[in-house]
């Protein structure tokens, strides 16, 4: 039997002590009339090998096309060692680190974990992860709420350059508990928030959130946005991309007093884009909002023989302790792309990211210059980037994708839905792994989509 | 020793860091970084070494038996994860062209349709990324039911007082109120209770069966019949499914959302925290608000349906298709099980539970439900322990560690004093049974006659017992911000 | 610098310490003469990232054909668990356990390795591993000849039906030591040694080796060549495969008094074909021959407590102790795969060894029928198989392979250039992975290849 | 636990488990196996669990420092194993056609280009799979080359006494016998004894440069033209390459032939024993020599060479291509150095040990050539420790075990007294290397204040100091042949 050990002699002894005749027997408080004989619509069993040949073919289906989509999820490098570790045993067959005697590796890795994406954010504190970028800006708004006692609106400012599923998911996850998200513009020349077209008298705001780069790629005026709001007696959520904080000026920075939260996705670091997950969402803030963050949070204590090591903390926030009062109802979180993420970010260090960044940046670049060469594509906006952009193209971009995609090459993400005003646009994206000859390609596979 | 402590300023690794002649001259200055993030500068040798040495710091199931009640500790299969982690699965943008994903996706849609038989319900979505935010969709389309309905004036949901944490602060998140139902002696819901709490405000109940105490809910066609008949629905806490897996369905006993927890009953790997993967089903009722997105097929086409598909969605719960790789694990793990291997589970973690139930009570153990079946897990109350020698349900877990077996679950459910929730899983060999029996008498005996030995321990873990209100109150939540060492 | 850690202050430092200006000093001993300024003709580092599209395209180019080639290499399923496990970082990167106290872990799987490989072959005491199949036969005529004292002839016969790359590997590796290597031929008809052709009195013979299943795939008379060896002073030598030793008696019970000594290649136990290696080589014997065994030991003792514990022993028999005395020049050996194969076999267990043995000889079996339902394709001998055969076929056999390779199968291997009296015969194989629809895909391939 | 004492007679692994209805009818009863062969009955959990705890009770460069001298015990990339186990490589078969292994035979061609330049010779062939299957390989052509001219009068290999055992036992098994000659007080070769030997006998010198003594032979061109003048030709064990890489190359020295250790050298995994690789360069007089397979070009497809492309072939050392996986990996650690780092590996080889001699110098160690420049690793001699305090070099080895470092080599080569030969290699910090002299430093304090805890070393380890005389007596070498418990 897959996976379960028992020989006949086994169970008959173990029936014996129990005091039953049969394994069914132990099923008698369940009523009769509710059991199922058998579980028709499902197939039989396959053996490892059976399995391993068709996840084969599967794979080889999928195959591994050149990617230039980001969007939120981005094809970086990532080291061997990272996921050659992660997953040993002792990291991935371990729960929640609750003995915190007998998981001094979780609890250790998570506090490295903290320590590195507080420095990356320059916040103070981290927890230990939610679910993925979009939850965590959710997470993130009613945080701003908790905390922000003197504001009594629950409004929150969201741009909509932030990412347009962020929005939704934030939407799906608040509304229920009477927060309102009001979209602020873009500029359709900059592809950015029209510094100008914020309100002189916005009234009571809980928070503003302020996205670095943007969803565009484009970078936003982030310390004006930040003291603006910081004015206005709100408090600032950064939505940030953490590989592009090792050259960006990282949320704590902003403005005068730094935004208050910052999120985002954390797959970047490390994590394979696996048709979308998992990865994971960081959160950190200030300290004095740690007591409102949800999720949980490892703290380095000492043992009795005052010897340092670690456990969980400030558990009293969390559904498991506070039920209905708890700060999220988050239980298990990402932990084992926290454990890559560290170990990736350890192996990169500040310069491996840092080249990484400009690499991207510079792919980008160079990928833009590429592109726009050509009659039949240009570029939407004018404004300094990260490692995306938005193209507009002589096509519809819809069926240009199809095409794309028939060569083998993820063309970038269509805009259309979300930026109807935007007309053809596509968000193209362009890392370090792109070579100039997959530049190229691309340019002129695109180019002959559109003209065909 | 801290990463940070491993690092000198300065120290780069080559084959990680790309050369560039790229410049970020075209970025403003104000935008520009102007310090370096404090990163630890670590060679590739050290960072290797430091976390493998932390890993060997960890129990896990690889190397202990982890009896965690109500978690499923059993076997992840080694195969889920390598075919899970083939080079064409993990390179697939989530936003590429379905056509690019059709491999994918089948195993996706083929997913779906396995779940759905095993709960007896319509439709599955798989888009929850935990067991939580299965409870989040679920409760969520109940409210997006009664509101379909204008049926607004329902408020409340009824959670019994065993029931996890994450059902009352889900049902905050999703704005109603929580009505706790207490349970009787037996370990079932009090009926009486229940009846005299369901009424129009009832927006519905939230339900864990077999419940957390490791017992199965008798009277489950009763209390949905009642819940039902005040206009309220059920809500079914799928993490102990791995108890009924192809004996009994939640759909079958009248529930009308249900969500699951793949990284316990599915196997897939809880790696130190997460991730897991909760998804949902519903029947009928609520169909039309499932979360999106969920695989479709048309023809021999896989295709995502989005919000164009299901447009009273209750909405997207993630930036795409939650933790897809979680889910080709739990797909892989279903297919090696098949039809016949998923009932066997159920089987073999209630053989399990029971024979060690009977051993522990036969070692002179007091059950928390002595005239009950144990469901794949059961209660022991160490109460009196506590009492007569002050050794509390604590510290025969941390004794428990120094003897090679992670700790049961510990107070958990809140009800039940000095509680512990032990879920040995099926895949757990008679012998490791009986070994854990041995370890659990000796605790008791040293209760007995050394407690010192107990409510000292553990004393073999890297470290000692942890001063936990220091950690609160002495808040230490990262290494200090400071350079690396030159 | 690529895995080298030291910053330019520590190199200072350092330096400093050593007293010396800088590194090329610590060169000073070198006559300066010889000294080179450069590899000129070395390509650039390249980065991870570099060096993973490159081998990824390599490994692309490659592809996975469908594989109906045996001869000593074959494509056996291996669980992931044994590849997950053996590669952790305290298998892999560990040396020979020469400390055997911080090394128990990989003594005592070669511990439990050589319990199951002597259980295999119901023999007495195998060794820790030798290069792989060819060369352990070479070291197993050299222990004969150590051996058989009462021999003085060093004649070993060798049939021709053993894998003829192991006569060849053998001959090379033995022939300075004095040692006659004898052909014994063999039956066309039957593809197995003619026991009719043996001598009445054959001399004074040192060893005689016996394959099972032989070269051809075909069951040698192993009780008759057995009684035989034994009856004229010779020591026996089987030469078998692991997995056919699941269904097949196993060399100790050769016979009246079983084989003396055996060998053979470890690869089916969990190995990848991987173009050739690394694989390894194993060897077993009867107690009395033990001290007479190459390469590494592993016993069973106690520690100072009185516990026990595992250790090389008998390492007087070694080269680093024993020097141009010892056994054989080997040192290292193929440790990493023993652990692979001991994991292997532990999964396995001798259920599914024996599973995996039935349906690969069942699913032979059923190729040859396919195969031979063709008129251009005849099976060449008539006695019974393990898991590969011979077969004619009415075209040049080595441009019929080119042109299923071009169809991305591995069909078999060209017997022409070592067996020549077979005309256009090809060996070939079928696991237990083969699947009826590939079956069929080879035949209808291998006919259209034979007829175009 | 012995993996057999944790199995159950009838327990089966169903998901490794192929059904199948096939039959062996058609096998002649007296060929088959009587009874089931005695393995272990375990379940996949078991299995993974035994070996992942049995793992940890190794020391590996993945966990601890290893500077086991001769052994080049440096940081395996992590890479070089899994873009060798790519599917791509694993599933190609030895003997498929050459058109279906472009990929694998384009990086074994370019490695034998890069190994030709690092060692200057004309020729490599990559056939053999260790260490001392090179020296074979290699002696094996110098007799073959003698035997061509009809010089078959010279049945004489001369060894330095510091050297290698594969190399006496090499030439034996070529056939040849050893004299050994004596080193001098500096650690050279004593070249009055050398000259002595050689001789019309003299078939060829086998050396290792730097040798086993941690120093560099500076007489070597001298020597070179003393062979070679008698007729003999001139062996380089390669173990040592790492310290010289880029700087000097054997070639250039003079030498004939040499193997390379990959296992060493180009940083493939040590494995626990191995595998290992031994590729061979030779100059022109050695090429026809060469042992196959060698990988060729013609135009831009690569193609296996054989003995109809080599005919005086020294022979084949492998049934199929050499250890071609670790092949792999090494070829990938090559492109990853490049010209820039190889260089680089002997530089700071070099200066690490240097360093790590001169701080353990400095605490008060003796050295054995004190007046010399260190390789990539050098000698400490504890003659004095063990005369004076009855604390023997074993004891030390044992006891650095504790204090968490894995011991040098001790007692090689034979002819230092109580020697360590320390090789810290070129990926360890300066942190680590002075954290080492701290531990030397601890237990020569306690050899001389509190012996014992040196002398009953190790006590941290998971067995304390086995009884090696009792293993090698009473031989227990397998775990006695029964059933497995029912
Ligand atoms: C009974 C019960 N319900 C809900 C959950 C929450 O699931 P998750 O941790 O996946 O969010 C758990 C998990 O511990 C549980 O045991
Ligand atoms: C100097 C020297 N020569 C030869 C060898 C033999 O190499 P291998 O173990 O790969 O056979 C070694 C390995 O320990 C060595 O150190």
């Amino acid at each position: 039997m897959p996976f379960i050990p028992h020989t006949d002699y086994e169970v008959k002894e173990m029936l014996n002590a129990i005091g039953a005749d049969n394994i069914e027997e132990l099923f008698d408080e369940i009523p009769a009339e509710l059991k199922i004989s058998e579980l028709k619509n499902i197939p039989s069993q396959l053996t490892e090998m059976e399995i391993s040949r068709l996840m084969h073919e599967r794979a080889n289906q999928d195959n591994t096309p050149i990617c230039f989509a980001g969007g939120g999820a981005y094809d970086h490098h990532i080291p061997a060692a990272v996921w050659e570790i992660a997953t040993r045993g002792e990291f991935y067959s371990a729960y929640t680190p609750y003995q915190a005697e007998a998981s001094q590796g979780s609890l250790q890795v998570i506090y490295e974990y903290q320590s590195m994406i507080a420095n990356l954010t320059s916040l103070d504190a981290s927890n230990a992860s939610l679910y993925d970028g979009a939850s965590a800006l959710a997470e993130a708004t009613l945080m701003a709420v908790r905390a922000n006692r003197k504001s009594k609106s629950k409004r929150i400012l969201v741009p909509r350059t932030v990412n347009p599923v962020y929005r939704k998911v934030t939407h799906t996850l608040v509304k229920n508990q009477g927060i309102k998200l009001e979209e602020l513009n873009f500029d359709l020349q900059q592809g950015l928030i029209d510094m100008a077209s914020l309100p002189a008298e916005p009234g009571d705001i809980t928070a503003v959130v302020i996205p670095l780069p943007n969803y565009f790629g484009v970078l936003e005026n982030v310390d004006e946005l930040t003291d603006w709001a910081h004015k206005h007696g709100a408090l600032v959520i950064a939505v940030v991309n953490p590989i592009s904080l090792s050259i960006l000026t990282p949320p704590g920075e902003w403005g005068e007093k730094g935004a208050d939260i910052a999120c985002g996705e954390g797959q970047p670091l490390g994590i394979p884009m696996s048709s979308g997950g998992p990865y994971f969402g960081f959160l950190t803030c200030k300290q004095a909002l740690v007591r409102q963050m949800p999720g949980r949070i490892v703290g380095r204590t000492l043992d009795l023989d005052g010897k340092p090591g670690f456990t969980l903390t400030l558990q009293a926030r969390e559904q498991h302790i506070r039920r209905s009062k708890a700060t999220s109802n988050i239980c298990t979180n990402q932990g084992l792309m926290v454990t890559a993420a560290t170990i990736y970010m350890a192996i990169m260090g500040p310069d491996g990211l840092e080249k990484t960044a400009i690499a991207s940046h510079g792919n980008n670049k160079k990928m833009l210059e590429k592109l726009t060469s050509k009659k039949s594509i240009t570029r939407t906006f004018n404004q300094s980037f990260f490692h995306e952009s938005v193209i507009n193209i002589a096509a519809d971009n819809a069926s240009v994708l199809k095409k794309l995609a028939a060569n083998n090459i993820v063309g970038g993400i269509n805009l259309k839905s979300d930026y109807p005003e935007l007309g053809d646009a596509i968000l193209v994206c362009a890392t370090e792994k792109r070579t100039v000859k997959e530049i190229d390609f691309f340019t002129e596979q695109l180019a002959t989509a559109i003209a065909s | 020793m801290i990463i940070y402590e491993l690092a000198v300023k300065g120290r780069i690794n080559k084959a990680q860091n790309i050369s560039t002649t790229d410049t970020l001259n075209d970025i403003p200055q104000k935008l520009r970084r102007k310090k370096r993030a404090y990163l630890p500068e670590v060679s590739e040798l050290q960072a290797v070494r430091h976390y493998t040495q932390l890993s060997q710091k960890n129990f896990s199931i690889d190397t202990h038996f982890y009896p965690l009640g109500s978690c499923t500790m059993k076997y992840n299969p080694r195969a889920c994860n390598s075919l899970a982690m083939l080079p064409g699965f993990l390179a697939r943008h989530p936003q590429s062209d379905d056509s690019l994903g059709q491999g994918f996706l089948a195993c996706m849609h083929e997913l779906q349709d396995m779940l759905k038989e095993v709960t007896g319900m319509q439709a599955v979505s798989l888009a929850p990324m935990a067991g939580a935010q299965g409870e989040f969709a679920g409760i969520a389309m109940i409210r997006a039911y009664h509101d379909a309905r204008n049926d607004t004036a329902r408020n409340e949901i009824l959670i019994p007082d065993a029931a996890h944490g994450t059902n009352p602060a889900t049902a905050v998140m999703c704005g109603y109120r929580v009505k706790e139902i207490a349970t009787d002696k037996n370990g079932d819901v009090d009926f009486d209770a229940l009846k005299a709490a369901v009424g129009p405000q009832t927006a519905g109940l939230m339900l864990t069966n077999p419940s957390t105490l490791g017992v199965f809910e008798r009277r489950i066609k009763e209390i949905a019949a009642l819940v039902h008949a005040a206009g309220g629905l059920l809500y079914y806490d799928g993490a102990n499914l791995n108890a009924i897996l192809g004996k009994v369905r939640p759909g079958d006993m009248g529930f009308d959302v249900i969500h699951m927890n793949l990284h316990k009953t599915f196997s897939t790997p809880h790696g130190g925290g997460g991730p897991g993967s909760g998804p949902v089903g519903v029947n009928e009722r609520l169909l039309p608000y499932l979360p999106i997105p969920v695989v479709g097929k048309k023809g021999d086409t896989y295709r995502i349906f989005d919000e164009h598909d299901i447009p009273q969605t209750m909405g997207r719960l993630s930036a795409f298709a939650g933790n897809a790789g979680i889910l080709l694990r739990a797909y892989i793990y279903a297919r090696m099980l098949g039809k016949e291997g998923m009932v066997r589970i159920a089987e073999y973690s209630t053989l399990n539970a029971n024979y060690l139930m009977k051993m522990l009570e036969q070692a002179g153990f007091e059950l928390a439900f002595s005239n009950r079946r144990a469901t794949h897990e059961f209660i022991v109350t160490l109460k009196k322990q506590a009492k007569e020698l002050n050794v509390t349900t604590l510290d025969f877990a941390k004794r428990l560690l120094d003897l090679g077996y992670h700790a049961p679950t510990t107070y958990f459910p809140l009800l039940v004093p000095e509680c512990l929730l032990i879920e040995p899983t099926e895949t757990e060999t008679k012998d490791v049974l009986d070994a854990f029996v041995a370890a659990m008498t000796t605790i008791k005996k040293e209760a007995e006659q050394n407690p010192d030995k107990v409510t000292q321990a553990p004393e073999t873990m890297p470290v000692r017992r942890l001063d936990e209100v220091r950690a609160a109150k002495q808040l230490d939540l990262r290494w200090p911000a400071k350079e690396n060492n030159a």
